[in-house]
């Protein structure tokens, strides 16, 4: 098996660019994500992106307000109980962004049908009602008929509609464990992770914690991941950072209720890429802006046991390092 | 007695609860109506998140979100949004749910996708909005899915509208059998609870009446508040108020006391 | 929660009747089955069953060779090294069960289409084969159309097929280990019993172990069968027997031959039911038919390390004999 | 040299398969063929098998089944049908496999579903078979979505027919361009390692020709053992014998010897 480990920068240069379809590999809105990886987007200028998000998130919230995003696909674009998202929504209102929407559930069947390599996907919802009625790509027609058009069972004579699949070029995926071959466990939900890494036609995992590959012998059935479907592993422990990672971190309440109002302002924005974005060159610095406290704070979560059966593999930073040197030249 | 609306929003609504049944939950009120039921009347309510968060309860106040560790705390199964909105909600399975709405109108259907000067079904063309809300989410899937859901929602003219902007998620959309017609295996909403009162659909028209009111409010100021032309049931009466009791058990589950606050 | 724990004469007697679309929930021919649950339908008369297997296995090769079986949906009706399906394969030639053929991955999207209660799911396999052509619910008709009819692309015009999806009356399905409430974990692969547990009406579920809910707790991630779609729980240790259960034991290659040898013929299957199927009342006598000698061999598997970070919350039988006292009256 | 026809089948099955490949295998000779491959010329395969076990070996012996203890003690992964037979292979992902078959015809198509007196395609009509098989499993599936795929049969004259009794799975249906015109996303079958010779599709009829023939027969018995009438390339070939070291390699995935026994 081949060590996939990459630094986040490679990672980003290789497998990101101008006008691709991305798709940030979260949970939901406030779950684990990998915002660190869209922030090196950021660093490295990525624009004209077509993001496809089964949910948004702090990511997407930030690609948007740095004008990176020309389009979007979407269930839901909030973040919960902090609010809309300021960044994702000032790109919309003003046009910058094209926003496609669709329900969470079509969404996530989309993913299927996309690792299905399906022509469609029945729809049982996102039809008759304006999900189906409106769209972003065909803004003249109303009520559209070629965003989710009609089909007939054949069995039954009844009408549904169908749904365009997804095959993202590149899936950014935050996972909670990784090995250094791409086989990958999540605690929590998946949302649509499982899916979202068979449809997407390279997958980068982005993984807080590097195990031995022992800890996948020992509980193959939580590998949802697998290195067959994995081009490349970045670690970045709290790379979901200011959102949460279910037995690692809770998300940082004071710093998503900031974060997304600096999005409001194109000023603001770049204040805060200036001071959380590109302030950082290494994986240490990012951990010192954080701050101790707050590292401290986020890390005592009531979901901590959920890591305890894996805490023996977890393979320490030197031993990484080393890892990740071999990969080079 | 000492309480804010959105808690007796959340009481009420959570007295539409039934015990066992199998119910997903949005973050907020909605979760705070479903944890109430389950400590007050309802010991066997199988509450569920549009993640796949299965046999949890809230730890440490309310979720920020789905995903919130504070509702991965104590799971029994973490699955996935397919299984939770496909396997549970899209297939007919769940008995109910509780979904919010930024604008709702006389049929139930509801907006959270976005505000436009011109929505798109007056002026022909879909441009983008002039305020961008959150969009469907799950609601959508509920609303087709469930075989039942209640709708919470603030009572104001702006939001209780003839006809929304947007239809994000369907109620009855233009009333008497147009649902039926979609054949959607969900029965649509049963309820509005307001930040005023309770709201029913008509059994035929599906337009939906005051039922209810709540204490502090009269059925003038309900009307007022309301876009529509709002039918009033000839039953109508005032909801009594949340008891001690129930005010109790709903602050044990808003431990932080988010909901405390009056918006 | 409720307290699922039913013995499993309970269990057929109150979820199973003649004439009803069955499901044997299992993995692969020779991997986990709810060989028990079928014997005792068996022992308590089933017949005229519709049964819908995603792939054959002892079990359905017995519920045939009784003759229990009209009608049977498949992918692949072997047991794999272990030879054809003697029993299943007379009933099939003999034409008092019609087979209906489709490939592995059709059922798993059939069960799949079933969960989503869609009408139909889009067919990639089995068209342009017999198995669209040839129905044995429609014999006279060849080329058939009604089984697996055309669909056109609405996006691109191609044609397609559409499967009938499933939704089986219940589904008895095994699992390695289940809380008293319905949570099961699968140790090895799934095959399709996560979708099978969704797309059926009625779940029971046969587990070699029972476990504490914290154990539940501390995996949520493995728990893919949840107690809300869960209607009884039996507790039958080697419950696939003679096939295997990952973690636990191997499948016993001995009697795997000699079974299928004596579904060979009316008489012998006759022979072998008095022998192995109704000739025990209890756990215990089942146990002692299969022998010390033969557990003690079968449960030294490769696989058993499998099971250990799970053993600390096995409950003990008189602990179940308890809880599954208090399910009664 | 001391070797089974089934052992030199697999090894030029093996052969056939390349580093890096991700590629399903079936028990028995499949299995042994690929992780022959593996331990042989290809370190960097990525076997899976139809269930969804991933990274795994076979330990004791070659696996009675998919799901057998053998293949399940050191997996890196299980999943399931959906994720192996829908995610990786309907999708187009894989990259071979290896199937077997009961009949092979002219074109690739494969038989495993039944033996009859009167075929369906005869009769026009769909009964009872006078032998059933297997049916067709996750060969269909491979048939259709694999990038490419290799047949291992018993070369008889009963079993390489002019036209099978059933398709199970599809080869080149009837050569030509008939099987590009179903649009599947798969290629169809490279080769058909017979117990006798390598036979490989012709680039336009694609009717399959004899391209080499095993040390220990004739190309006049293997056109004996084919039932249509096989074509034979120019430069066909006698194939070398099995080194020492494949032989070594082989027997070291077959350690009970199960396939060093002649049929």
């Amino acid at each position: 098996m081949q060590n996939k480990l990459l630094s986040i920068e490679e990672a980003v240069a290789d497998y990101t660019w101008d006008g691709m379809t991305y798709c940030n590999g979260a949970a939901l809105p406030v779950g684990s994500c990998s915002i660190a990886f869209g922030k090196e987007m950021v660093k490295q200028g990525r624009k004209n992106l077509n993001v496809i998000c089964h949910c948004g998130s702090q990511q997407i919230n930030l690609l948007a307000a740095v004008g990176a995003v020309d389009r979007v696909e979407v269930g839901f674009s909030g973040l919960e109980v902090y609010g809309f998202a300021a960044g994702l929504n000032r790109a919309v209102t003003s046009g910058k962004t094209r926003m496609e929407d669709y329900s969470n559930g079509a969404m996530a069947l989309r993913f299927f049908g996309g690792a299905m390599n399906w022509p469609f996907v029945p729809a049982t919802v996102s039809i008759h009602n304006d999900q189906q009625w409106c769209s972003a790509d065909y803004p003249d027609e109303y009520p559209c008929n070629r965003k989710i058009p009609e089909i007939t069972d054949p069995f039954t004579g009844k009408k549904y509609g169908a749904f365009r699949t997804i095959r993202p070029d590149v899936a950014a995926i935050h996972v909670t464990m990784a090995d250094i071959y791409g086989n990958a466990i999540m605690l929590g939900t998946e949302w649509n992770r499982f899916e979202m890494s068979r449809a997407s036609k390279k997958v980068v995992l982005v993984a807080d914690q590097i195990v031995h590959t022992d800890c996948m012998r020992q509980y193959p059935n939580l590998v949802r991941i697998i290195s067959e479907v994995v081009d490349a592993v970045v670690y970045w422990p709290y790379a979901a950072w200011p959102q949460a990672s279910p037995g690692l971190y809770d998300s940082d309440e004071e710093h998503m209720f900031y974060m997304n109002k600096m999005m409001k302002t194109e000023a603001d924005t770049e204040a805060y890429c200036d001071q959380w974005v590109k302030n950082w060159n290494s994986h240490e610095e990012y951990m010192a802006l954080i701050g101790d406290e707050k590292i401290e704070k986020i890390s005592k979560t009531a979901t901590a046991f959920l890591m305890d059966p894996y805490r023996k593999w977890i393979r320490s930073d030197d031993e990484i390092r080393e890892l990740q040197n071999m990969t080079k030249g | 007695m000492d309480y804010t609306k959105q808690e007796f929003m959340a009481i009420i609504t959570g007295r539409e609860i039934k015990d066992g049944e199998l119910i997903i939950l949005g973050v907020g009120l909605p979760m705070l109506a479903g944890y109430f039921a389950r400590s007050n009347h309802a010991p066997n309510l199988r509450p569920f998140t549009e993640g796949g968060v299965y046999g949890s309860s809230p730890v440490g106040g309310l979720p920020w979100g789905i995903e919130c560790n504070r509702i991965s705390a104590n799971a029994t199964s973490f699955t996935n949004a397919i299984d939770a909105l496909g396997f549970l909600v899209l297939s007919g399975r769940a008995d109910n749910a509780v979904i919010g709405a930024a604008q709702v109108d006389k049929y139930g259907n509801i907006n959270t996708t976005g505000i436009w000067d011109e929505p798109p079904w007056k002026v022909g063309k879909y441009l983008p909005p002039r305020v961008r809300l959150n969009g469907s989410g799950g609601a959508s899937d509920i609303s087709v899915g469930c075989k039942s859901y209640l709708i919470m929602a603030s009572h104001e003219k702006r939001r209780f509208m003839e006809k929304v902007d947007y239809i994000s998620s369907v109620g009855f959309l233009t009333g008497g059998d147009s649902r039926e017609k979609c054949g959607f295996v969900g029965g649509g909403p049963a309820a509005i609870i307001s930040t005023l009162g309770i709201l029913r659909p008509d059994p035929q028209t599906k337009e939906f009446y005051l039922e209810a009111y709540f204490p502090f409010t009269t059925i003038e100021e309900v009307k007022a508040c309301t876009d529509w032309d709002l039918k009033i049931s000839q039953d109508v009466k005032a909801v009594h108020e949340p008891t001690i009791e129930e005010l109790k058990k709903l602050r044990a589950v808003d431990v932080t006391g988010s909901l405390r606050k009056e918006d």
